[in-house]
């Protein structure tokens, strides 16, 4: 389909993807909620934990030295897989969640208090909105929202007043319910105006195109590896030194300290600040492989097939199912991601995907986890059917054949 | 017949199309929200219960799947008319259906006199299959149970 | 040794104890730092992401409830294997430091106030004792230290009176600095009698031996997956239901909450409101295989082949270096876990770790992150030998060789 | 000769054994802490300038491993007499030994000028094999970085 690498033979790589559902072949659209991974992955974590795994930092036999360099390399990948300035400025964590809420936990306790305001966007997933809720009750400030606009984007027409006197402003890079990709330049551009810190939540477009978080000019960046092709158990945070360097610690405990006294502690350097306790290594040596892999491609080229996809399933899915179907999101492929969430006249998300199942189609039904947006959009649940660089044109086909099934199985 | 037939039964589906008492009621009915957080199907139960004790009217708002909310109908029309005793006797056997053993009881299969007492619920066995599906089928229960409890503490 | 298990066929369950260091094979002695694991292990772990994966809890379709139900199962074994009366209590997280930060930031921030006193023992790894420190500057409760007696032991002459008022006693079930085995009963008993709240870290016993939380009459307890044969990225919290039920959430996010809206959120029940964003899905699964593994063998087995080999390190290393070696921790083996902290007259424990890391035995130098403890030991470092399962007298007597030689290499 | 004797050369051991400026001095000499996080190891630096303005006197206080006392021990020997400006170019020459590169800059091999000038310390080059032991050979260093910053700062 698309000139450069060969997609077509990608599915290879990933054996579940040669697994069955109910004797049909599998046909995965899940991978904005968990990506699957390839054998590589797999094989990389495999090789540490059978050679050269012990716990990292505290050790200087071999097998420890081992693993703290295994473990740092991945350091130095994720660095450079988005730019970042300094490796040390990233931060790994359990998943996108504990980095949202390492930022509203720290930064956000240390830098908020009753009369300030932060600004979301309606569309935030709930590890984005949750964490600073939280912190919310606590302090009592004041949190604002930007609202949607149409075509699945944001309203942007109040930004300077809704930015005005803001510390903060938090938004997805890209929404896992609609797909649109938000205007991150213009948003940046805007908080810095209003001299607030801006927090990107990655998760949706880390693992599906080029990031440079030097080019954005974020101050924090999250996501997950779970969702990149790596294991789960593992997420990052990036942040600009100078805010990491003036934060209090996150989580206490081994590792994260200089020194300990009965009296009190003194916190190290960052990152090893942020990192209290075991930290999931081996998961940093299969999301380090998962970026090799990811590289290897080229996430040009992975953007590239996956506009390509999303406009041949909007094309293929309004054909096959007509007026039945609503897609959410951006009607542009180019302005969103591969993330179609779709309601089907009569049929509700729920039964949508029980149906797909039974044709091996796997595609998720519910609110994905931003219950404001779904208030916003009226509808309680919808299903959601999400590419990655494994899926093809012939998924695009199961899926619009299964949904026009299920669209005849609940017909009256 | 295949899982989704099974799951899927006619009468499900007859009353997903035409849910039975749905809407609302007013004060001094009892009301109570239920969510299913993995789906975000909600179920609101208006409950009226009579001078006699039974329950007058029952009303299902809220939105769902076909599965929490043919149960939800189910139940309304299992219902009403019942004392809450008996509804709860109801949803101790549906609950037995959906293989869900309350916290220190064992686990009962129904016996057949509560299977026929379950009528139409009875078609939600096929549910059983599908792990998940059982908290669609039980919303609408769970809600029920909280508005009775709502009432009896007079909240 | 022992009689029951046959130990000495363990090892080639494990890949990465069949590999040399330097030409010379490996002797593994740091588990007390992190453990091996067996092929069993890690083939569950690639059996679920080659068959069964998906994000948990979300999904109807197949492939998400088989990776719910794999990772729920995880949860059934660990409650069983603890003798947690209702596995709802099993909360999963990243590692036993932040199953502690959960109940500092949840229970104490509730909990805490300036006129407060917590109680902990100056054994207390870091991961037990900043936590409170950091929660200490924010609410100024008072800190009270059960001092170290004779022998490697708590000195528990005082215990009634440093309890008195406390609100919560929090203590290392085992040292893993001293492998002292802390007298639970009496312990638990006292903080009773003073009304106090009971945490255990419970992250060198769990592994090592019979667990029963209900028989322990504890309020929580943390423990790490990695020091169990089980995977990086994952630890547990046990906790009584009654206060998990009454504590405020600790991340906020996805899988946490029963519904959000801009206004504010509602969590969910226990134990989902204290797991918020992706879990780790597969570490689950993995630690779900080690209990499987640990259970086969039996941890009163376990247990008795650990006292086995301690008494015989005793025996061969006083025989092998005498004077010029001190072993911290109680003499008798029945009262201790395999854990040596070894000091060599004239010769540091890094440079002891160093020589004998050149001979293949892997020990591990430092505080142990338990810097309180070294200041009463009056030491800044030690090097610390600990054993496992997978450990004989084959390693020990390495064990004891390597020494030797290093004493030689810096003799004056 | 073995990658541990290369590490552990004679000349390391001997200071050691026997550390050179070992001590502590009283204010107003400018003492600054470091420790090595990852094993417990401490370095306590006292520093005197002399009328001057070159280091007149020094004094190594802490515990530590053979590789962080013998460096800085080394180190006290090697500064004394110098400015402050020529004890961190000693450093930069140190740590580019160690492999070590300070932000922004280049990592560059000490020249055999260089070497000279480090004369003892540059028995600590078998170091580089063993990353995690790097950090016990800069530990004084840095120590001594801090103290002459506190000096500068005059605090
Ligand atoms: C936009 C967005 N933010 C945050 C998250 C949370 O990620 P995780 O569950 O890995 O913490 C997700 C994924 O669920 C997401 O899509
Ligand atoms: C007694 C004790 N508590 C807590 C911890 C911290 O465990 P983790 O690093 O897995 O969080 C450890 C292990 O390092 C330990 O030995």
């Amino acid at each position: 389909m698309s000139p450069g690498p060969d997609f077509a033979a990608l599915k290879k790589d990933f054996p579940i993807l040669a697994t069955e559902r109910h004797g049909k072949p599998l046909v995965f659209l899940d991978s904005a909620a968990s990506s699957q991974r390839p054998t590589q992955v797999l094989d990389a974590m495999d090789y540490s934990y059978n050679n050269a795994y012990a716990n990292v930092h505290r050790g200087v036999y071999g097998l420890a030295e081992a693993a703290t360099n295994a473990y740092e390399s991945a350091r130095l990948k994720v660095a450079r897989f988005i730019g970042a300035p300094d490796s040390s400025e990233i931060i790994f964590t359990k998943n996108a969640t504990e980095s949202l809420n390492l930022v509203a936990a720290s930064w956000g306790r240390a830098n908020l208090g009753p009369s300030d305001a932060i600004v979301l966007t309606v569309m935030e997933h709930h590890a984005n909105i949750v964490p600073w809720q939280m912190l919310q009750a606590e302090k009592g400030f004041e949190i604002r929202w930007i609202p949607l606009g149409d075509d699945g984007k944001l309203d942007l027409s109040n930004i300077d007043t809704l930015l005005d006197g803001a510390k903060l402003l938090s938004f997805a890079t890209m929404s896992n319910v609609l797909g649109t990709i938000n205007p991150v330049e213009q948003l940046v551009k805007a908080a810095r105006k209003a001299g607030a810190v801006v927090c990107l939540d990655a998760c949706q477009s880390v693992p599906h195109m080029p990031t440079n978080v030097a080019d954005m000019d974020a101050d924090f960046v999250a996501f997950s590896g779970h969702k990149m092709l790596g294991p789960s158990g593992i997420g990052v945070l990036w942040g600009r030194m100078e805010l990491l360097e003036a934060m209090p610690p996150f989580l206490g405990g081994g590792g994260m300290i200089s020194h300990v006294t009965t009296e009190g502690f003194m916190p190290d350097a960052v990152p090893s600040k942020f990192e209290a306790g075991t930290p999931p290594i081996v998961e940093a040596v299969g999301l380090g492989a998962a970026i090799d892999y990811l590289e290897a491609i080229g996430m040009e080229n992975i953007r590239q097939h996956e506009i390509e996809l999303t406009a041949y399933a909007q094309r293929t899915l309004k054909e096959k199912l007509g007026d039945a179907i609503t897609i959410h999101g951006p009607s542009e492929p180019s302005e969103r991601g591969g993330v179609l969430s779709i309601e089907l006249q009569g049929v509700h998300a729920h039964d949508i995907s029980q149906v797909l199942d039974s044709h091996g189609v796997a595609v998720r039904p519910g609110h994905h986890c931003a219950k404001p947006l779904m208030q916003e959009l009226g509808v309680n649940a919808t299903a959601r059917a999400s590419f990655y660089l494994y899926n093809d044109t012939s998924d695009v086909d199961a899926l619009a054949d299964a949904l026009a099934e299920a669209l005849s199985f609940f017909a009256i | 017949m295949s899982d989704l037939e099974d799951l899927y039964r006619e009468i499900i589906l007859d009353h997903y199309r035409s849910p039975r008492n749905s809407g609302e009621l007013e004060p001094p009915a009892h009301k109570a929200e239920g969510f299913n957080p993995l789906c975000g199907d909600e179920i609101v139960v208006y409950l009226l219960l009579g001078d006699d004790g039974t329950i007058s009217d029952i009303k299902i708002g809220g939105q769902g799947c076909s599965i929490s909310q043919s149960s939800a109908s189910m139940m309304s029309a299992a219902v009403k008319g019942k004392t809450p005793e008996q509804a709860r006797e109801l949803m101790t056997s549906f609950k037995g259906l959906m293989s869900i053993a309350e916290k220190g009881e064992e686990l009962a299969e129904p016996t057949p006199a509560e299977i026929r007492e379950l009528g139409d619920l009875a078609a939600l066995r096929g549910v059983v299959k599908f792990p998940t599906r059982i908290k669609c089928a039980t919303l609408g229960w769970n809600t029920l149970d909280e508005a009775l409890t709502a009432v009896a503490e007079g909240t």
